[in-house]
């Protein structure tokens, strides 16, 4: 289960919005392409990118200007492939469903047609934005309610004094191999690292990025990556800085779109220990 | 109740140490069965007593809430806060993509992975399913009568229990739609 | 006590869900250690709070009682009778938690609990490590030698035994449980 991510949803968009679209990537950034798969995946999908447009206008789901959108889709497409990135097949299904609409609507319509929504393109995307965000809403509402774990705590009770033999739980094999893969799967990088022993560790580098914080106050993401280590070496320290803004360790900063990304340490809260 | 069974306020003290002492939530059913045969309260009788034991803790720290699954006693919300500072750890997050899974399946229920797919505009992934199944959050539900036969998949008790709602009434409320009605004029 | 302290009456709230939170007892010391650096009452406070708490629960089925390590709340004597019945009823089922970190100290042995909290990413209670030691599936193995030195723990032979394993080596190796998981089948 990933948690929510720490890089901020707003690095490809404020390029968009100013009007122009950015040429070309600066040439002395590396960005480890994992980091931008990141960005990809702040968006559920294309009706979620979609939804973003049209909320960040204040447009209104039911009179969407679809050429406007349709231009501002592109536009992200577009910067996503520049970034050779391979973009999911349902996004590019959207395209091509917007690109229909589009030509549909600068076609001289019937008059037949204007009465009958059931297959107007533009009403069944609408009613599934719709639909959309609703579950978007009502998931964000479920991530508030109260909960175990994090909100509610069980009163709980010493029974020692019981005097009987519990039976004993039951357990079947398959049932720690569930469990350990749910382990895998949650920590899936981190417990890869772990399971393998390779020679790179994810928690060294996290010390070893907390270290230089220490005799510096804010360091450069990029300094934080050592070529010459190649590509496992790279994922590492990605890794590390990742772990550590989730921990809420460090903070990640960038004074402009595309600006240098640069990394300082935070507060650290006074945690309890029992 | 048979004579045999311990005096009113007796019962009572029964009622909250096996509340007290369960690791999980415990139904009228659950609490029933504890008792001999021949002594087996009713129903009614331990609901009684639960209202009692309710009132006795209101001013309390903890209360004797209902879940889906039965009844537990529970740190009330407002000493929630003292509570986390005894507990080093941050409590999981979860991620978008699995609490939209999870909402359109509590909403849309009996839905298959195909519906899950059509709502949410990407794929879903097996993993994620998975991760509700091993939660226990969601079961499958028989299968839809279609090709392939998708499984159906439901929400369950302890999806409820998670999220403190004793029922899927309980649920934040989802938005209306919207009427559509496209205009002609519509903007391009 | 500083004044930013609540007021009495919510203070012995807070030192009563604190005492019904904790998975083990709590020393006066322990609870001070809860509150901010600036308003931690003193231990004499704390006493006179528990002492109310203590007689608070006089007429219920659970008491707060002192053991060597601090103070808990235990069920009395006379409803022992009765939880025995519902421990008799059924055996317990093993949490996630628990069985995640059987899994961890089967697969990653000899580990620390400070491994097995970053492998999960989450805290391993007292409690968890204590029902594997009683349940002879785990053992202490040495210590780690770093500062603290923490115990390592390893399975034991009752381990295999109950999951009719000749070896450690027949456990299904960690590339299968990849595959299996990717297939979806777990037919181990």
């Amino acid at each position: 289960m990933s948690s929510q991510l720490p890089i901020k949803e707003e690095i490809p968009f404020r390029a968009i919005v100013d009007g122009k679209p950015y040429e070309e990537l600066p040439k002395d950034l590396y960005i480890p392409p994992e980091a931008l798969d990141i960005v990809l995946e702040t968006f559920e999908g294309p009706l979620d990118l979609l939804l973003y447009l049209i909320r960040k206008q204040n447009l209104d789901i039911l009179n969407i200007p679809i050429l406007k959108i349709t231009q501002q889709y592109m536009e992200y497409i577009s910067i996503v492939g520049e970034l050779k990135l391979e973009l999911a097949a349902e996004y590019l299904l959207m395209a091509a469903l917007l690109a229909e609409i589009k030509s549909r609507l600068l076609l001289p319509r019937k008059a037949e047609q204007i009465e009958g929504d059931e297959d107007d393109p533009r009403a069944v995307l609408i009613r599934r934005l719709q639909e959309y965000e609703r579950i978007k809403n009502a998931a964000e509402a479920l991530d508030e309610l109260p909960r175990m774990e994090r909100d509610i705590t069980l009163a709980t009770i010493d029974t020692s004094i019981v005097e009987v033999q519990r039976p004993k739980a039951e357990v079947q094999f398959k049932d720690i191999v569930f469990a350990l893969q749910g382990v895998l799967k949650r920590a899936d990088q981190l417990s890869h690292h772990v399971i393998t022993k390779e020679p790179l560790s994810v928690k060294d580098r996290m010390n070893h990025i907390m270290l230089s914080l220490q005799s510096q106050s804010r360091v450069l993401f990029t300094a934080l990556f050592t070529l010459e280590e190649g590509r496992a070496g790279v994922v590492v320290s990605f890794l590390a800085i990742l772990e550590l803004s989730k921990a809420e360790m460090i903070e990640i900063t960038q004074v402009e779109p595309f600006a240098e990304l640069s990394i300082s340490a935070k507060t650290l809260r006074k945690e309890m220990l029992v | 109740m048979s004579e045999n069974i311990p005096v009113e306020s007796e019962f009572k003290k029964i009622i909250e140490a096996l509340l007290f002492a369960s690791d999980s939530p415990m139904s009228l059913q659950q609490l029933q069965a504890v008792f001999p045969e021949l002594e087996t309260p009713r129903k009614q009788e331990i609901q009684t007593v639960i209202d009692a034991i309710c009132s006795d803790y209101q001013t309390s720290a903890i209360e004797l809430h209902q879940v889906a699954s039965g009844w537990r006693f529970q740190v009330k919300a407002e000493q929630a806060s003292w509570v986390a500072r005894l507990f080093a750890q941050k409590p999981p997050k979860y991620s978008r993509a699995l609490l939209e899974t999870i909402a359109i399946i509590a909403y849309q229920q009996p839905v298959t992975r195909g519906d899950i797919e059509e709502i949410r505009g990407v794929s879903v992934s097996t993993n994620m399913i998975s991760t509700l199944l091993d939660r226990e959050w969601v079961k499958v539900d028989g299968h839809k009568e279609v090709p392939g036969r998708p499984a159906l998949y439901v929400t369950t008790k302890q999806f409820l229990d998670y999220f403190n709602l004793a029922s899927l009434e309980d649920m934040p409320a989802l938005q209306e739609l919207e009427v559509l009605a496209i205009a002609g004029e519509m903007a391009i």
